[in-house]
């Protein structure tokens, strides 16, 4: 397949979000990341943005040089040429917790405005509606990572929404309001269809500062669940260049495993 | 030991057991050998509780369940355990909802004999609220700011039995894993009992060969199985890989409760052992699966002179 | 990085700098360097404080102690240690003693950032009474009997430097180490930089065909240093053996401050670095304490078809 | 060297000891022993009383099958065909304190009549007399095996003492002073060149069982720096067989290293 085709190929909501997520990640050096776009997006940082970057997956692999596009976190690809396997004690506790990771990947059901996430329930807990799987290493993830960054596919009230069916990763500002010291400063990207949401820090909530082309400000904010702030200016997100594709679709993932 | 010894001799009514094996040498073997032999009101403790789980409770063996994450990897839903919690269909299910990291420290504070365990997580979280192994401590050495620090802490888990599954083991039970190797060592060590389900017994000098390769030691270990391919649908690595198709298919068998209790009934129940399930699947779908090579290169221990 | 410049980049006047090493692996070579970049008012953590703390106490490095075993491993006293406790001679050392999983759990704790660590050790020793890190604090969870725990807890311990020695790591860092792997994992990702001092540097094809042989990953790594040779009279596995003779004869050479000065002069200030300790040992002397070939047989990590 | 001539060889001090201690470990699975005449004692009970006794040592090493006879608890001949090296946070916290170790063996500068023991001074903490070791694991080893037990080679009254100059090492009976449940029952065999004291758990002190041959009950009474319970029916220790002593010194420690 030659560039030229290859970049011609109309583009897919998981290139943008794959695009747009790594250029966030410019010179970080360590992100913990589940499989899909998140991957895709360090993958994709590592080969312009962030030479350095490291990928470290929930299953205990540190510096993988997979043969093939991983299917897993825990992909037998992922292991064999690897740097390091760690135990799960060491990987959730000396390096998440003991601090190692620049920038969390979480997806969420739900996100509310302080970066709040419920992946455990829609309805109510003791009789839910729907069950979802729950936290896996998210709570982790949430209250240890310097920085996180959510990727949103769908954008809609239910999802962002005022309040949470059930907080089951708590960012910093609920952490604190029980007495509880946060190691890090929680939700600072939210990268969806429409936009990007930013915050910076604790006691700020979450704010529009971007938009995908041809996206409007009222669109976002028709479909987000709570009076969503917007920044002074709002930036409209630069397309993904032939580059960012061509790397994307020739080195990251030739076989389009994710980017159908 | 066979398996049907051991389920036999370790597994009774009313148990806490634990199945460990983070995607990587899940012990499904085991877990259909529990099937078949009935085993009633167990609690299961398992950080990923997937497909293995989701038989388990269709086959009415689970009364209780502890765990992280409740899914079908990354492949979608589990049909029997969403019928369960959602509509109590056909019976309730007691869920214990934690994290990933408090289910490893339960493990932690487990093997150590330690009345908690903390760590940083739960500020803030309704887990908290619904689960009330969930607790804080206060620190007796001040915080960063000066004033008292406040943590959580998890309750210790010592299961009844820890069913691992391994790629090897001597005959008296030193256990060898490499690639991931989760929190199999911990959820043996706060066990009561345990049993090692390995692709190969070995000889000794082929364990004795590289001893910081042994992550549980028999004197950890009650019985030891040799069941190859036993971590199927997972994988074992060095021995065959994950079968992504079924992990793909089970969030179709088990929408449906009737095709899930087929899928049992054939798969299970008439199956007599795990070698039956093996030789059922066939050669051709077993060379699908199969890997090529890529050998550790050795160390030298060294040989006093 | 030359070892003289991760002392100097690595190493300041008046940080706590960790040593770890269980009788394998202890990092004399960069010790030496300490002593001869004159560093002063160093907390030296480490848990069997044996010939290599003895030797920088004697060069006047360090003020204060945290350690769990003071002694020439089982070959007699260290001379200065004791005269500095005993006699304040030449001046006061300030001593924290803890016990090997005091230690141990220190360490835990810092690795995790945790504000404590919980331990079934301490209740009723008198070392609780002569230093205040050891503390108790009650469990949210009822004793076996009902009634409320307690049990001692740790402080963490977060080293502005870690120094470790390991058989070999690659250009990045990430480290390999068989045999004894004590608790340098958990003494490195506690500190705020890691130096790792290591045998060989090898090739990224020789770490990564077996990954879980590396006990530390690059990214808690700061500087990696080769020096072969570095451990003695410690050993390294598969490389070196221990220097019985030079444990026995410390207690003496030890005992008299003059003797201990002259050994100093000789050894360490007029030595330029470790090549030069390791050639004016001689090639005699090295072949006395070489080992032969016990190799692991390999493992197969597999490899996608 | 024939049998003939190494049983008629004089018997050491450490011979008898090394073999009463060996007695005592019948039937039992897993020890924690450091070097000298605790694995003497556990190396001949493997060859006698307890063929399934495994060694754990404080180094890490579980189930040694050395070349050499080791000098020290790390030595390299105990690594090199071992059946498994932990790390030290597995060694103590699961093997240790996790409770799989049956007997735990300490020696000590300092015993009382409880079987608590001092390893850290002579004289005062803050400036003593001579400065000992001090803990190393045992601490831990008390704390956590089934039970402990001591040999000590001199037994005079500045050794087995009333009062302790510092309590290292608490049994279990001042632990329970404080309100922490210990998880053994202590030291439960002291053996000396005078005999065996022994004590049955918490709350028991330390009784005379056993003298050696040729020891008196009021040597022993001279020799103990406390008021010395003394069993209704005192034992003469067995001296060591000829067959003890020749899997002594021609399998344990044919180079005796440990033996002169």
């Amino acid at each position: 397949m030659s560039t030229e085709t290859t970049v011609n190929t109309e583009m897919t909501s998981s290139e943008r979000l794959s695009v747009v997520a790594s250029r966030e990640l410019a010179g970080r050096r360590t992100v913990f990341a589940g499989i899909g776009l998140p991957t895709l997006a360090a993958s994709l940082a590592h080969l312009t943005v962030a030479p350095r970057l490291e990928i470290v997956y929930e299953s205990g692999v540190c510096g993988a040089h997979p043969s093939h596009l991983p299917e897993t976190i825990a992909d037998a690809v992922l292991i064999t040429g690897a740097e390091a396997v760690l135990s799960m004690p060491a990987l959730f506790g000396y390096v998440l917790q003991g601090g190692h990771i620049d920038v969390g990947f979480l997806g969420a059901a739900q996100i509310d405005k302080w970066g709040n996430l419920n992946t455990s329930v829609i309805g109510d807990w003791d009789a839910p509606k729907v069950r979802l799987p729950g936290s896996g290493g998210a709570v982790e993830v949430m209250a240890n990572s310097r920085e996180v960054f959510v990727v949103m596919r769908r954008h809609d009230p239910r999802s962002f929404t005022e309040k949470l069916d059930f907080c089951t990763t708590p960012g910093p500002d609920r952490a604190l309001e029980e007495g509880v010291r946060p190691l890090g400063t929680g939700v600072t990207r939210v990268i969806t269809e429409l936009g990007i949401l930013a915050r910076e820090g604790v006691g700020e909530e979450l704010k529009l500062v971007a938009v995908h082309p041809g996206v409007t400000v009222d669109q976002v904010r028709e479909n987000t669940g709570w009076d969503l702030a917007v920044a002074d200016t709002v930036e409209t997100v630069q397309p993904p260049s032939a580059e960012e594709l061509r790397l994307l679709r020739e080195d990251v993932d030739p076989d389009r495993v994710y980017l159908r | 030991m066979t398996m049907r010894e051991a389920i036999s001799s370790f597994v009774h009514d009313g148990d806490t057991v634990a199945l460990e094996g983070f995607t990587h040498l899940i012990p499904t073997a085991a877990g259909h050998e529990i099937i078949r032999q009935g085993r009633r009101d167990l609690t299961v403790v398992r950080m990923t509780a997937d497909i293995v789980v989701d038989q388990m409770l269709a086959a009415g063996c689970v009364t209780r369940l502890v765990s992280s994450f409740v899914g079908n990897s990354s492949a979608g839903s589990l049909g029997e355990l969403r019928r369960r919690i959602e509509k109590a269909d056909p019976e309730p299910l007691v869920f214990e909802e934690y994290s990933h990291y408090g289910m490893i420290c339960r493990y932690l504070a487990g093997a150590q004999r330690l009345p908690f365990y903390p760590l940083r997580s739960y500020g803030g979280s309704d887990l908290s609220s619904v689960n009330d192994g969930l607790r804080k401590v206060t620190s007796p050495y001040p915080g960063p700011d000066g004033e008292p620090e406040q943590v959580y802490v998890v309750p210790p888990v010592n299961p009844d039995v820890t069913i691992i599954h391994a790629q090897r083991a001597d005959r008296s039970g030193n256990t060898q894993i490499w690639g991931l190797t989760g929190v199999q060592a911990e959820a043996v060590y706060a066990a009561d009992k345990a049993v090692v389900v390995v692709e190969e017994i070995v000889d000794d000098e082929v364990v004795r060969s590289d001893p910081n390769r042994t992550v549980i030691p028999a004197h950890a270990v009650d019985a030891v199985v040799a069941c190859p391919r036993g971590a199927h649908p997972s994988f074992a690595q060095g021995y065959y890989d994950r079968d992504n198709a079924f992990y793909r298919a089970w969030s179709g068998i088990s929408k449906d409760r009737e095709q899930l209790q087929a899928w049992l009934k054939e798969w299970v129940y008439d199956t007599a052992d795990h070698a039956e399930y093996v030789s059922k699947l066939g050669e051709e779908f077993w060379n699908s699966l199969a890997v090529g090579e890529a050998l550790s290169l050795p160390v030298n221990y060294g040989r006093r002179l």
